[in-house]
């Protein structure tokens, strides 16, 4: 399990939203509001994200700044949604994305 | 259309300074900057910077941060997040994305300090889950509180790869090796010797063969090289990690300056691609102005010196200042800029192997090889002394620019002069009074305050401490050496923290007095 | 260097690669001169990728339905490289009874041409694509044709012809032809380079103007700035062509899944440019508006890169195909009027034919550079 | 003429290297195998390569892997890599919606606060 930071030698305790539950392929996680999609996945030991469209390889987090857009996901059901930059929010679904899809390749 | 005086694209160091200068002089100034925090890579930065007090040395980089945002807020300035500047049109069209909207804005003119992106090296597995940009290793630490991992591997021994190290050990993540196919460390040595004497293990001439696992990264293998970079069978060495960090280098963000039409160059020296400009930020395209490392990669210090040049030229080009006043402000901030430009790591000596220091003192070949100075090396640099009492060992030996040391000790201990890059020397007959503050203002974490020898035998060592939990005073453990191997038992004598340590804490262990030059770091007992 | 050929192709776009394999494959030595630093840089790679007969002018129609009978349907395994040719149909789309007219009569005029092409209502273009919102009330159906890859195609001709033989130089920008004899012969550079060829076959778009012009032969046209726009890969959707009647948008979902658009903000004639097809503020936003009401799914869809490219528009819309009688050995195929890629390798498949024996399949006498005439 | 226009000039035949399989492109699932072809078969600047591969041209829309493929168009060209010039880079720096790019705002919006 990967640990959040609980107290941080230079930063102190780090200001964080409230607590808020969301959807990752059917399951539900918590995480605060606010912060990235990524954020909250890596904290739960989600490392990845989707799978590519050819070669069907895993992928996760890679820049975490919305630039290399390796950590799309199926958001509220719009694909490719760069999650490293995208806030979390009450409720929201998240997918893991199968090429473009939310469905496995077995089942595209 | 909406219309500015001035658009600035990048709320980053260079960004914010060039938005303040420019403001200061009266112009109308807005800055865009994508990101939902302003300050660019600052709020990462959670070292202590180098340089002159001038130049915010010893502030570190997030606070720096924080000031900038003040002055710019009080300046008049207008910083607008989460914006996204889409694209840079002719005749100085901003294309912005804020919100779910796009807005088009002119400007009479435009400084682009859109920063650098991480350069990527690919090897087998470079594409899993776990391999990931240092830079996104800081992101997560610093502005999420997430571990990126728990044990890491990092690649690239340069500033960046060397200060996310230390960030890592920071957040209580296992940095198992510091690999560079480098034969020398990249990055200035006291990052890497803060980072060598917590016992992480330097691998130069070493790159990685294969990141392995099948959903995420699970381990790494990595080999030695020859000269040309090709790996020597039998020389692999393999690591269970959860995470690969790479820190191979930066390149300058320039697309929205070959965009909008910017004569472009590809400059090794500064880079990669990069807009054709003069020293102040002038670029092909009239009234469009770059600074920071959109412009060529330096450090954040550079950046903000570069970033004022570009305000005060982009207040000239707009008549809000005369042309004279323009030429005074832009030598001295040239002289500043020269300055931090000086030293073994000024951008002319990139790649070069440098033997001697400016003071003709053999650099230390452990210091490059293996990220720490040997204890037989040590005794040769002028911040290095023998006295009875308590006095300061500062074990800084490259010249870099930086000198907060020489103001720091209230007893005039230390001493670098005029020349920001030379090497502090410690005055003999000084007295030093044991304050600490030597210690806590050293952004290389170079100084310790020793007392050989306390009568009974033992002798006290003061170590700049940044790790959580504070030891308590008695608590027992050992003492690691410069190589971040134990070298004796020691206890804890006290750890002092005050406000103006900005939050390095002074760690006095006792060893046994032959230890005295050579226990460097403290470890408790698990 | 050796710069004589027997055949000196002015362009390296698809025209130019096209007719440079064509008769590379006859056996003729050929040297392609491309003014840019980069092969298909011209509208061979800026386009929406249509390659369709309907809504054409008659006076093209023999040309282009030759290439669609002939060429395209194997090209991806004679140039092997995947041309991405999809012959799916098109859909001219119409949303009121001014656009039903413009439709009918084009599709009337293809008609009488022989080409299959009839005017459906708005449930039946909902059946054929489902996605197209209430909005459309009409469209004309051509079902054979259809739309491919400009990108691969163009440069899988260049791949092709370079195999074979045919030297291409990029960056070699040709200031003017001259006569020797009677005959065109050599091609001056702006480098200084000279190159002799007992042909000259001029396919530069726009620029071909000032090139034919340095001996005597003016072809009327004007260039216009147009703009394309791409989205990320979305899940599969439709194969067909897309094209409206008021010309707001056209393209295609291609193999990769992304969505490629062309389309206008009306100021095409008159935007401006820094010396580069650059785009225009105004015209992506215009476009998008333009697609989603036509498409309300897209609307989430993200656009990834937008870009601009010059058309050269003749005076009458229609392309100039063919030999210029007056000046022996000089050839062109310009003005193609921004639907040039679609009829491309058939023009250049003709131009071959024609340069080395002398006759086409097809008549390209409708094409000819000399027909303007004024008005009254 | 600078090396890269000559598009006749010799650069020797293709030889597969063990790394051909290595991916260069994130986006597009681009190796450098196929890159290394591409530049056998005529495709000299990173122009034509996106064109001709997809490989740049992905969501990122080549942020990661411009360095990558010119280093490596370079080395197979036998150039240094500032002679290959730098992919272009166009409009929007980011990926929008279709949606938002259309959504021109106002002239009295006020954004600024």
């Amino acid at each position: 399990m990967v640990e959040r930071i609980a107290e941080h030698p230079i930063l102190g305790v780090q200001e964080k939203g409230r607590v808020v539950r969301f959807i990752f392929d059917g399951k539900e996680l918590e995480g605060y509001e606010g912060e990235p999609i990524a954020a909250a996945l890596k904290a739960a030991d989600v490392t990845v994200h989707r799978y590519t469209q050819k070669e069907h390889k895993p992928r996760g987090i890679f820049c975490a700044i919305g630039r290399c857009t390796d950590c799309v996901m199926i958001v509220d059901g719009v694909p490719n949604v760069r999650t490293c930059i995208t806030p979390l929010t009450e409720g929201m679904v998240v997918q893991t994305q199968y090429g473009v899809s939310e469905k496995p390749f077995n089942e595209q | 259309m909406k219309r500015h005086d001035l658009i600035i694209v990048g709320a980053g160091p260079s960004g914010l300074s060039a938005a303040i200068e420019a403001a200061k002089r009266g112009l109308d100034v807005v800055v865009f900057d994508e990101n939902e925090k302003p300050g660019g890579q600052l709020f990462k930065q959670i070292h202590k910077f180098f340089g002159s007090k001038e130049h915010r040395a010893k502030v570190r980089g997030f606070v720096i941060g924080r000031q900038l945002l003040d002055e710019a807020a009080q300046a008049g300035v207008k910083v607008v997040l989460n914006a996204t500047v889409i694209g840079l049109y002719q005749d100085k069209e901003v294309v912005v994305k804020i919100g779910e909207e796009i807005i088009h804005y002119k400007a009479d003119a435009v400084v682009i300090a859109t920063g650098a992106a991480e350069n990527m090296v690919t090897f087998p597995g470079w594409t899993l889950p776990g391999v990931i940009g240092a830079g996104a290793a800081q992101t997560m630490m610093n502005l999420h509180g997430v571990l990126p991992g728990k044990k890491v591997l990092m690649l690239g021994s340069g500033n960046v790869g060397l200060v996310v190290s230390f960030q890592l050990l920071q957040c209580g993540c296992d940095v198992v090796a510091l690999v560079d196919a480098a034969p020398r460390v990249g990055g200035y040595g006291v990052h890497a010797a803060k980072v060598a004497r917590c016992g992480v293990p330097f691998y130069l001439s070493h790159t990685i063969v294969k990141a392995e696992g099948e959903e995420s990264v699970t381990g790494v293998t990595i080999a030695e090289v020859d000269e040309k970079f090709n790996f020597i069978p039998g020389t692999e060495k393999h690591f269970d990690v959860d995470t690969i960090c790479l820190a191979v280098g930066l390149s300058p963000m320039s697309q929205l300056l070959k965009m909008a039409g910017a004569k472009m160059e590809d400059n090794p020296r500064r880079g990669g691609q990069v807009p054709v400009c003069d020293e102040y930020g002038r670029t092909s395209l009239p009234g469009v102005f770059v600074a920071g490392d959109v412009s060529g990669i330096e450090e954040a210090s550079s950046a903000m010196i570069e970033g004022r040049m570009a305000g005060i030229v982009a207040s000239e080009y707009l008549g809000y200042i005369e042309k004279e006043a323009m030429d005074g402000e832009l030598g001295s901030l040239e002289e500043a800029l020269n300055g931090l430009r000086q030293g073994m790591f000024a951008p002319e000596n990139r790649g070069k192997a440098i033997e001697k220091t400016e003071e003709g003192i053999d650099v230390s070949a452990n210091l490059l090889k293996r990220g720490y100075v040997a204890d037989d090396e040590i005794e040769r640099f002028p911040g290095v002394t023998h006295k009875k009492g308590i006095h300061p060992v500062i074990e800084c030996t490259q010249n870099i620019p930086c000198n907060p040391c020489q103001d720091a000790c209230p007893k005039k201990c230390i001493s670098i002069g005029s020349n920001i890059t030379s090497l502090p020397i410690v005055a003999p007959e000084s007295e030093c009074i044991g304050c600490g503050m030597c210690v806590a203002s050293c952004s290389g974490q170079a100084i310790f305050l020793v007392d050989e020898d306390l009568g009974d035998g033992t002798a006290s060592v003061t170590l700049p401490y940044e790790f959580l939990p504070l030891p308590a005073e008695g608590t027992k453990g050992i003492a690691l050496g410069r190589n971040g191997q134990k070298v004796c038992e020691a206890e804890v004598m006290s750890v002092k923290s005050a406000k103006a340590f900005d939050k390095t804490h002074l760690l006095t262990m006792r060893v046994p007095k032959e230890y005295a030059m050579s226990a460097r770091f403290f470890r408790a007992c698990e | 260097m050796n710069s004589n050929a027997e055949v000196i192709v002015i362009g390296g776009g698809i025209i130019g690669n096209a007719a440079a394999y064509y008769l590379s494959k006859r056996g003729l030595k050929v040297i392609v001169l491309e003014g840019s630093d980069f092969i298909g840089n011209g509208g061979s790679s800026r386009n929406g990728g249509g390659v369709r007969q309907s809504g054409r002018d008659v006076r093209e129609l023999p040309l282009v339905m030759y290439g669609i009978k002939n060429i395209w349907p194997t090209l991806s395994e004679e140039l092997e490289t995947d041309c991405e040719y999809h012959q799916d149909g098109n859909l001219r789309l119409g949303k009121n009874e001014k656009h039903k007219a413009i439709l009918t009569k084009l599709a009337d005029n293809a008609k009488s041409c022989g080409l299959d092409v009839r005017m459906i209502d708005g449930e039946e273009v909902r059946r054929i694509n489902p996605f197209l919102s209430d909005e459309v009330t009409c469209a004309s159906w051509c079902p054979t044709d259809g739309h491919a890859n400009p990108l691969t195609t163009t440069l899988g001709y260049y791949k092709m012809a370079r195999r074979n033989g045919v030297r291409f130089i990029s960056g070699e920008k040709v200031t003017g032809l001259r006569m020797i004899k009677g005959r065109v012969r050599k091609v001056i550079c702006a480098s200084g380079d000279v190159f002799e060829g007992e042909n000259v076959l001029v396919a530069a778009g726009f620029d071909s103007r000032e090139i034919l012009g340095t001996v005597g032969v003016d072809i009327p046209m004007t260039r216009s700035l147009l703009e394309c726009l791409v989205t990320e890969a979305q899940p599969h959707m439709f194969d067909q062509m897309l094209g409206t009647a008021e010309a707001d948008f056209y393209g295609h979902q291609t193999k990769h899944g992304s969505f490629v658009f062309g389309g206008s903000s009306g100021f095409e004639g008159c935007n401006k440019d820094n010396g580069t097809p650059v785009s225009s503020a105004k015209t992506a936003p215009c476009i998008c508006r333009g697609i989603m009401k036509y498409f309300p799914d897209l609307a989430n869809a993200k656009i990834v890169r937008t870009w601009a490219g010059w058309s050269d528009k003749c005076a009458d819309g229609v392309a100039v195909v063919g030999a210029i009688d007056e000046v022996p050995g000089l050839y062109t195929s310009c003005a193609m009027s921004g639907h040039g890629f679609g009829i491309g390798p058939a023009a250049a498949h003709q131009l071959a034919q024609l340069i080395v024996t002398g006759t086409t399949d097809v008549d390209l006498g409708t094409l000819r550079y000399d027909r303007f005439k004024a008005k009254i | 003429m600078n090396s890269v226009n000559d598009r006749s000039r010799d650069i020797g035949p293709f030889v597969p290297a063990p790394d051909d399989d290595m991916l260069i492109c994130r986006c597009e699932e681009i190796t450098k195998g196929e890159i290394r072809q591409a530049v056998h078969d005529g495709m000299w600047t990173m122009t034509e390569i996106r064109r001709y591969l997809r490989a740049g041209m992905g969501l990122c829309q080549g942020q990661t892997c411009a360095r990558l493929v010119k280093g490596i168009v370079a080395r197979e060209l036998g150039v240094s890599p500032a002679e290959i010039e730098p992919a272009t880079s166009r409009v929007p720096m980011r990926p929008i919606e279709m949606r938002i790019f259309a959504n021109e705002a106002k002239e009295e919006e006020d954004y600024e606060q």
